[in-house]
């Protein structure tokens, strides 16, 4: 499928532009959550459509539980249920009907079902979101058999990612937005086509340390990889973004060649997307490594509310640019300067609240 | 179909039922069903007098307690035998067992053993034929103890709201597993579901196919003409314990007396003419299933990662 | 306490309350509150009301918006204050926020942001004084969106069944984020909780602080006698944003004519020369609390890992 | 704390030993959820004691969300609460308020509360379980700060770390039990005396492989060794017992001695057990493997009903045995005869449903 963009594009107006398209697509697609119908529209990504689409963008009341459930039902039906919810949080009351039903519906029945269908989770972060805004929590999904697990960081990757969902797919798909990216712009020319829209994708080629990223972690790679460049650090970026799925392959033929890992990950460490790429690598060649893997990830606490708390609690580009830059030189005095602006964190000084 | 052809032809389909599960019950000892069986035994007049009034076109979306819906809407049986036997024959190849029975060719749209589950699920059935302007009502059947999970109550409220023709089903037996209504609920389950504007309706004779059928077909015609869901509670006595193929009556938690006061009151039970001149054509299918289960080759390796995503 | 007095103290509490929030949003876009802010303005007479018939043993479990209750139930002003400026000595220390405002040895037992998740944990509270044999009521704060949440209804259910003195306090201001109550809900919120055998009441006049703690008063009278829970509903009006310190009538989600009646019976704004008379002095321990706060540290990495466990 | 045990006892009588216990120890304590009351009593595991602590075991509504936040209501306000589910599948409706509330209440509220908390999860196995009662969902809790993970292996495990989480331990704990393990009897004097009852436990010496194992696969790798003893493969085993706070001291001493890694655990691969010990193993020094470490798990699909697919989506001691001699002899023709009998796998034909 050939996607046509301009040529800068917000990650917002990659997302409506998708729930347009899904629309457009078929008469089958409903949007449906709490909030879709008003003039918030979820950050903007499904303003107006329910005028557009009368009857197939459905408002509705606190039930996240029962609400997947009828998300299940209408898609062993025939409908392709896209169902949002505003934090990820709020996510973890539909995981008995995502775990236990949308999972395993096809192959408990042998295959007599199918359920294709698109649940949105948006990650909140900054202007205190505090412990129950702001989880990240797509390890949890990715455990399981049958769920596919997504983590876009362009708006390119969520246009033939979830026009894919839409059009190709047909099971469940829990994709994490992350909240924090909705306002950025993207040169859209920057990435090659993909064979495999689910597949990870090589951000950045070179020859010194691979970065594993997802979702926001892979702007940060990708600026920590520009300042290390200039200081003679040449990173290999991978945007893992199926997290259900990684590219093993992708992942080991950079490993082997650069023989560092850093895995930046918008989660925990324990359980979580770190410890998935270690597995993958220590089950494939861990004799490729030539130095401990480097895991950046949430502090181990749930999220606080000050922001001088937070600013701690994420890695941010500082940490980032002075994680590899030892990991590659081997030693902490790496003499690689820290640039005094942070980045991600800069931008979301600009990022102000409330939601 | 005169009044005595349409009691015995719905009789018969519940000694099907019975049968079937008696057939289980022999079987259960040679460890040839390896599932965990929840029996309909005692049950099996609600699944026929509702599934008499129900259309091919529409749904019905069941418990882990599903041999007797199961039966009652028309799938198949040698498939069900040989999904019980878990074999590659079976209805699901061996991957459902008896608690996740389905049969979409017929409107069996899955079975849950997480209690309460298929609840919404059903709703969302209702709503998706709607948008897709398909006939055909969704009928969602539980027990009693399933009501008195959250998800019951969102459910409730999202086919009223909407206006969706879903019809929840509950099967009353006045116990989950071992534990009394007195045990678990502080509502009437009718008085609840009319507080969510959804109209009622209460039958105390679930013995009683005929009645059920004629009370489902007054019910579903409401709702084919209005479009908006139905509460239906029909008391019932489940004879055996909870789960797999014995009594349990010893155990204390319930009389016996009350399941005979039931059983006296049961065609199946009462009218042992009619169930010995039924009988011998039933078990000649009920044998050829087992016969088709047990002809079935077992899955394996091949099966295991197939239709998972 | 004449009822002149009785009218003057409530008012006050009320008046302190809109007063702190307003200080909220005169702050706000100096960025010195990071945290979203769900204002009560409008909402005041609610908490003050409940709370005028409270103990002090008594247990209140509020919600992200919960800057009246924890107020109004006697959580330290200059605490909240800087909790709202993420500093160290703010009541957590700047881990809670605006949406997690507590404060215990009042009885403020936890706001949570995820909306209906501390109906069920009142509960709790209530049966934990039952069997520790402590005195004291749960009152859990809810808005009408939370009703909605299947785990309103497990929960009503559970405190039913188990006979426990919860008020489960329901602050109807008719919207969840911007959709209308029609948009949500089937039921009326206090019919439908009859149907648990719960005894109900509701309050009009969501203004009337006199009004509230009275009948709150009877309600919590009649539970310390009986052992039962209560859900009580107050018909009030939220007139900010949903989430922020701004107005957003432009929106076009309700009329603004609506919240401008409100206004009219609303003491805090109708009585403006008691407002003149309290306000100097309730300004001065406001602007105490600021300094507090701006005095406060921020937490840093020390703080970070603390707790956790 | 000395805990005198008779020499032999099964699991069931652990955790009915446990549980009368914790009800003795304090009239705080309550026993709360679905048949605790029952004749069966929890698989034999509360039975009479609603007889003995009147008012204290306590009978519930299918409503696991509201139950769970009643617990957590209960240890805010000076309870023990004792939560059962008889499938960990039927948590996942209760994970709302055990990862939103009770892992939160105290960090969230900056240490105003705690939230002293036992919830028992049964996995189930065999006969039929089929996809919703057989997951083995550890990782999505072990994942969350603020929970502690329990993955008791034998019934010494159970009464320290239960005895140790009522009397002393502060904050919420989740243990996960296995099902196939309550008929069984094990030997009480073979397990030196834990310092920590949370920690890992090193369950033999050994010196040409590490096996790292969670519940019930700690019998399978004992039982591993012990056949491997007799062809000359000496394996160390580690019970990690404590999911959520591995004893990486230990693993990597083990792993730094051996070179050699095996992770059998009862769930699935991907974000599990296998990957965060990985994980561990790859930030530590990935440099002391010798080999790919060899991770042993379900299949990668929902549990199938019929025995003949439990039977290939279940590692038995064939399938251990196999991997671990391939591993330390480096090659598929490694020598070592696989015993006939199945071990666990011929206790599971002695297992009879229904349950
Ligand atoms: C969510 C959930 N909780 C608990 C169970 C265990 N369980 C299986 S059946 C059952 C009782 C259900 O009672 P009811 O809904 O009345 O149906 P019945 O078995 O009487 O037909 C329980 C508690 C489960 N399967 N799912
Ligand atoms: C479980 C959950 N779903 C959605 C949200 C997003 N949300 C925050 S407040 C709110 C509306 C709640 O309405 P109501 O309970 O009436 O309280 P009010 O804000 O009106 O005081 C929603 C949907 C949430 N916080 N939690
Ligand atoms: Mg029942
Ligand atoms: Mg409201």
């Amino acid at each position: 499928m050939t996607i046509s963009l301009p040529p800068r594009m917000t990650y917002r107006d990659g997302l409506a532009t998708a729930m347009r398209r899904a629309m457009a697509e078929s008469d089958n697609t409903i949007i449906i959550g709490q909030g879709v119908t008003d003039h918030k529209g979820i950050f903007g990504t499904t303003s107006d459509l329910h005028k557009e689409f009368p009857g197939r963008v459905i408002e509705t009341p606190l039930s996240e539980d029962a609400v997947t459930g009828l998300c299940v039902g209408g898609a062993i039906n025939g409908l392709y249920p896209i169902n949002t919810h505003i934090r990820a949080d709020f996510g973890l009351l539909a995981v008995n009907q995502l775990i236990n039903m949308a999972a395993k519906y096809k192959y408990m029945f042998g295959g007599l079902f199918q359920v294709p269908m698109l649940v949105r989770m948006v990650i909140g972060r900054s202007w205190g979101q505090g412990a129950q805004h702001s989880q990240s929590l797509q390890s949890l999904f990715a455990h399981i058999p049958g769920l596919t697990v997504v983590m876009p960081s362009t708006p390119e990757a969520i246009l033939r990612t979830y026009d894919h969902a839409v059009r190709t797919h047909k099971g469940p798909v829990v994709s994490f937005e992350h909240r924090l990216m909705y306002d950025l712009s993207f040169d859209t020319d920057q990435h090659p086509p993909v064979t495999d829209p689910f597949g990870s994708r090589l951000e950045r080629r070179g020859k010194d340390v691979t970065i594993v990223a997802t979702s926001i972690m892979v702007l940060e790679a990708r600026r920590a990889a520009a300042h290390l460049a200039q200081h003679g650090i040449d990173c290999e970026v991978i945007d893992l973004h199926c997290v259900s799925r990684p590219d093993r392959k992708m992942i080991m033929d950079s490993v082997t060649k650069t023989g560092k890992l850093v895995v930046a990950d918008t989660s925990w460490l324990p359980y979580g997307v770190s410890a998935e790429v270690c597995r993958i690598v220590a089950e494939s060649d861990p004799g490729v490594l030539k130095a401990p893997v480097v895991n950046l990830g949430m502090a181990l606490a749930p999220c606080p509310t000050a922001k001088s708390l937070e600013d701690v609690y994420y890695p941010d580009l500082h940490l980032t640019i002075d994680a590899v830059a030892k990991l590659v030189r081997g030693k902490a005095d790496h003499g690689v300067p820290i640039p005094t602006h942070k980045s991600m964190t800069d931008f979301y000084k600009h990022f102000r609240g409330p939601f | 179909m005169s009044r005595n052809d349409r009691y015995q032809e719905l009789f018969r389909q519940a000694l099907r039922i019975r049968l079937v599960e008696e057939k289980v019950i022999e079987l259960y000892p040679s460890d040839k069903i390896q599932s965990p069986v929840h029996l309909s035994i005692g049950q099996e007049a609600v699944a026929v007098g509702v599934c008499e009034a129900l259309r091919p076109e529409d749904a019905v979306y069941i418990t882990y307690r599903g041999h007797a819906f199961y039966m009652a809407k028309g799938g198949p049986l040698p498939e069900l035998m040989a999904e019980l036997y878990g074999r590659r024959n079976g209805v699901s190849g061996g991957k459902a067992g008896s608690m996740h029975l389905a049969a979409p060719q017929v409107g069996v749209m899955g079975a849950s053993a997480v209690v309460g589950s298929t609840i919404s699920v059903a709703v969302g059935g209702a709503m998706a034929n709607r948008i897709l302007k398909k006939p055909g009502l969704s009928v969602v059947c539980f027990g009693d103890g399933a009501t008195e999970q959250g998800t019951y109550h969102e459910s409730l409220n999202l086919a009223s709201l909407y206006g969706l023709p879903a019809l929840f089903l509950c099967e009353n037996n006045g116990l989950a597993v071992h534990a009394s209504l007195a045990e678990r609920q502080s509502y009437r389950i009718l008085e609840h579901a009319r507080s969510y504007g959804i109209e009622t309706v209460r039958i105390d004779e679930g013995w009683d196919f005929l009645k059920i059928g004629d009370v489902t077909r007054q019910v579903t015609d409401a709702m084919r003409a209005d479009g908006r869901p139905r509460v239906m509670e029909v008391m019932t006595c489940r004879y055996k314990e909870h789960v797999g193929p014995g009594e349990d009556f010893a155990a204390g938690y319930r009389s016996q007396a009350e399941v005979e006061a039931w059983m006296a009151k049961d065609p199946l039970c009462a009218d042992t003419a009619l169930v010995a001149e039924l009988k011998p054509a039933l078990d000649a299918e009920i044998d050829q299933a087992v016969a088709f289960a047990e002809a079935g080759e077992l899955p394996g390796l091949d099966d295991l990662l197939t239709d998972v995503y």
